[in-house]
């Protein structure tokens, strides 16, 4: 199949090159380095991207237009936070726990590191690919709580102690029905793999292929992940009335900016893998028998679907985000405990059911399996 | 040899951060040193492609037990104080003890090791076969295991609760 | 049993009203965005009347303010704001009168309270639209009101007789009665006298 | 090999992040010292004693259920993969699991730990 825009053939080329000029040790360097520097720049340019996004349609919700001074419709604007933030000074704290104060931003951030590194961003384009990829996802994820732990402990301030603690209570609740939403596709799928997943859904989404079971385990999984980053209706831990800026109250400078990096990846993260696990990843929009629409579809790149799927989810979390109040720590805990947590238990239940009475939409039309 | 660099790195990280772990007169900075020992352990099974229990490993310690442990750090009465140091014969008997118990294991597994290296191949395990294995009710599987882990999940549950309710 | 369809029934009216949330917010989304855009409309921009920005002192062509150097604006002023700085001068009669030397308001220490506009008994002064103030040093902000060569303009005796027993009513009546005209008279022009007057006339009966 | 040689780049590149990240905003961002500047930030009055104090047990309860639920998950997810293969057998046994865990998280319903106070 012709796929112009791949990076597929680019990669491919660049691997053979290198490998008939040079010995492997040296081939294998380079390329680490060169999947180091992509992942890095991936990093740093979503982020800055997000940031913009972010205040700009956060503006239009709220009937103003954002940032609009910094370049043409202020598409500067993140850039020049970023310079900012950089020549920010990073102010000594007393009576801080110095080593744990230190040490809370590598957590934040390697976590989110070792997520994004999983993500598969296209054909090809994708760094970690174990075959628990689900439960690597989830498992690393939760390194993140750590650093927010520290974070408020080693700030010896009531509210960054405040913060951290709902935020603890609040991310080990919502990381179950994350987990447990994940498994239900797990179940439709037969695997753990991500790579594998997207192959299964070629003609067929998950969120279609398993309808009741896969719809209700997709909106409980885009509420779970909206809630463990924090944000939107969520923001208890970093309530801003009542406790200043939660547990990243006493961080200054860059060491405030490395929270804020991480909260807009984690929340581009979650969108990632909703998209991957329920939207089909990377795979265009594909219809049986219809050789010229497929082909046509594959004209579009792989990456580009990947991020018009996820941009349709971030949108649809920021939409979430400016729409409601703030919950209280007793709603909130509500929520994941007495609805979302039996919700999901049963919905496990209903979909191996699906599965083993051959009701997914794959086993009624065999046409749509891959 | 990448693999035994990668090992050696592991196993100073963990032997150091065990010795931080007890050492450290800051509670919680123990608990922190006891995460990066367990993430340590973590990176073993990660090297010997052992994937799933990696995943297993942070995600029950770094997510769970930890979280579990900061907040049961915060239930103590003076959570911030620096513990108090030991009597010094207590100090030096448990240098003994644990001297005494790094030269018994020592030997064993000095004496051991080539039986098991020979035994132990790194290789990934895929997570079909756990299932199958953990699901069976033949020889070798766990099927009676695994749904007594539900029973004994419960008793904890139970238990913790009614610990909780009498404070 | 009952419990059991408040829980269902919760979830359902809690999902409901969550799309309907989401509703309101995707229509918002599409309205016509209301920001100014403050140095670019500069041309087009709107200040109400109401706004108060600066105290002037209105002066006529012939360079001539209304300011019998009374002093009431100061004493009314809650802040200390008003400096009225008055001169004694002998008029070609013989008669000695006082008259207006310097006005000074310090802006910043104003709080735009209106008082002494109100109080003012020969409507001298003024609040105008003239709303961007911002200077970079704070004595900048102590302005003269009253301009140079400035002096009290004479009172021509056929416009307003019964102006002056007016006002001096309005000044002995209770302090409760000045709140109520703050609305009325945001720009006390002498022309707004005809309006003023029956209002205050009403009070008096 | 390969995949635990790409875990370890990530981890670096995550590590080589913040520390160049900080390496930067040292050299580039200006220092200065002011007595108040170290002070907590709190309401404006001197913090009154330290905030590493006795917490709620609410807090800890939540921790602890979450515990024995990940645990679960944990155990589920090899049997997830597989339920095609096992068939009704399968469901079964794990229907039993699940209804053990839930007359946990019944109990604990029922005991009022949901309830925050």
């Amino acid at each position: 199949m012709l796929q112009p825009l791949e990076l597929t053939n680019l990669l491919s080329w660049l691997d053979t090159t290198l490998r008939d000029s040079m010995p492997v040790f040296w081939v294998l360097l380079i390329e680490f380095v060169l999947v180091a520097v992509a992942l890095l720049a991936a990093y740093a340019i979503l982020a800055i991207i997000l940031i913009y996004a972010e205040r700009k349609i956060t503006a239009f919700f709220q009937a103003r237009f954002g940032p609009n001074r910094v370049g043409i419709y202020g598409i500067l604007q993140s850039i020049a936070d970023v310079i900012k933030i950089l020549l920010k000074e990073i102010i000594r704290i007393n009576n801080v726990d110095r080593f744990l104060f230190f040490a809370a931003p590598f957590f934040m951030i390697v976590a989110s590191m070792l997520t994004f590194g999983a993500i598969p961003f296209g054909k090809m384009l994708h760094a970690i690919d174990f075959n628990i990829g689900v439960l690597y996802v989830t498992a690393v994820s939760s390194l993140g709580i750590i650093g927010v732990l520290l974070a408020g402990w080693s700030s010896n301030n009531k509210y960054s102690m405040i913060g951290a603690m709902r935020s603890g209570a609040q991310f080990v609740s919502y990381e179950l029905s994350a987990g447990f939403a994940l498994m239900t596709i797990v179940v439709l799928t037969g695997t753990m793999s991500f790579s594998e997943m997207i192959a299964k859904q070629e003609f067929c989404w998950n969120i279609f292929n398993g309808h009741i079971s896969s719809i209700i385990a997709f909106v409980i999984y885009l509420i779970s992940g909206h809630a463990e980053t924090n944000r939107g209706p969520f923001d208890l831990p970093e309530a801003e009335s009542e406790l200043t800026a939660g547990y990243h109250t006493e961080y200054s400078g860059l060491q405030f900016g490395f929270f804020y990096l991480a909260e807009y990846l984690n929340m581009f993260i979650i969108a990632s893998i909703a998209t991957t696990v329920f939207l089909g990843g990377w795979m265009p929009i594909q219809i049986p028998g219809l050789d010229g629409f497929n082909q046509v579809m594959w004209y579009i790149p792989s990456y580009a679907w990947f991020f018009g799927k996820t941009g349709v989810l971030i949108f649809l979390s920021l939409w979430v985000r400016w729409s409601f109040p703030r919950l209280r720590i007793d709603q909130l805990l509500n929520l994941e405990w007495k609805y979302l947590l039996p919700i999901n238990l049963v919905n496990i239940l209903i979909m191996v059911i699906l599965v083993l009475a051959g009701l997914t939409l794959t086993d009624l039309f065999p046409v749509l399996a891959p | 040899m990448a693999e035994q660099i990668i090992f050696y790195i592991l196993a100073a990280l963990i032997a150091v951060f065990s010795v931080l772990a007890v050492t450290s007169k800051q509670i919680i900075r123990s608990a922190t040193y006891l995460l990066f020992v367990l993430l340590g352990t973590a990176g073993l099974y990660l090297l010997l492609g052992y994937h799933y229990l990696f995943a297993v490993q942070i995600a029950v310690y770094a997510g769970g037990v930890m979280v579990l442990f900061i907040f049961a750090i915060l239930l103590t009465n003076r959570p911030g104080e620096n513990v108090k140091a030991e009597r010094k014969d207590r100090r030096i008997a448990a240098g003994i003890t644990s001297v005494a118990g790094l030269a018994f294991c020592g030997h064993i597994i000095y004496w051991n090791v080539n039986k098991a290296y020979t035994l132990l191949v790194p290789a990934e395990q895929k997570v079909q076969d756990i299932g199958l294995k953990l699901m069976g009710t033949e020889k070798y599987q766990y099927l009676l295991p695994f749904e007594f882990i539900s029973v004994l999940l419960l008793a904890c549950i139970v238990g913790a609760i009614m610990i909780a309710r009498k404070r | 049993m009952n419990s059991i369809i408040t829980y269902f029934k919760g979830l359902f009216i809690g999902i409901k009203s969550l799309l309907f949330g989401m509703s309101v917010t995707w229509k918002e989304l599409w309205t016509k965005k209301v920001t100014q855009q403050y140095p670019e409309n500069r041309k087009t921009l709107v200040i109400s009347d109401r706004f108060r920005c600066e105290l002037t002192m209105p002066h006529d062509i012939n360079n001539e303010h209304a300011c019998t150097a009374c002093g009431i604006c100061q004493m009314n002023c809650p802040n200390g704001t008003i400096n009225v700085l008055s001169a004694m001068i002998e008029t070609e009669d013989g008669k000695k009168k006082k008259i207006l030397d310097t006005y000074t308001w310090d802006m910043g220490m104003c709080t735009f309270c209106n008082l002494c506009v109100i109080t003012c008994p020969s409507d001298a002064i003024s609040f105008n639209n003239q709303f961007e103030n911002a200077v970079f040093t704070r004595s900048k902000l102590v302005q003269t009101l009253n301009h140079k060569g400035s002096k009290l303009r004479e009172k021509k005796k056929e416009v307003k007789p019964q102006s002056v027993p007016v006002v001096e009513d309005k000044l002995t009546s209770s302090k409760e009665q000045m709140i109520e005209p703050l609305v009325e008279t945001k720009i006390s022009t002498p022309s707004d006298k005809s309006i003023k007057n029956p209002k205050d006339n009403t009070t008096e009966n | 090999m390969g995949s635990l040689s790409l875990f370890l780049v990530v981890l670096l590149t995550g590590l080589v992040l913040v520390i160049a990240g900080l390496g930067i905003a040292l050299l580039l961002a200006p220092t200065s010292f002011n007595l108040q500047k170290g002070e907590p930030y709190e309401c404006g009055i001197p913090t009154h004693g330290t905030s590493w104090m006795q917490f709620r047990v609410g807090y800890y309860l939540y921790a602890i259920l979450y515990l024995m639920f990940d645990v679960e998950a944990i155990f589920l997810f090899p049997w997830a993969t597989v339920v095609r293969d096992l068939g009704v057998q399968g469901l079964f046994s794990i229907l039993f699991f699940i209804v053990i865990l839930g007359l946990g998280l019944a109990y604990a319903w029922k005991k009022g730990v949901l309830k925050w106070k």
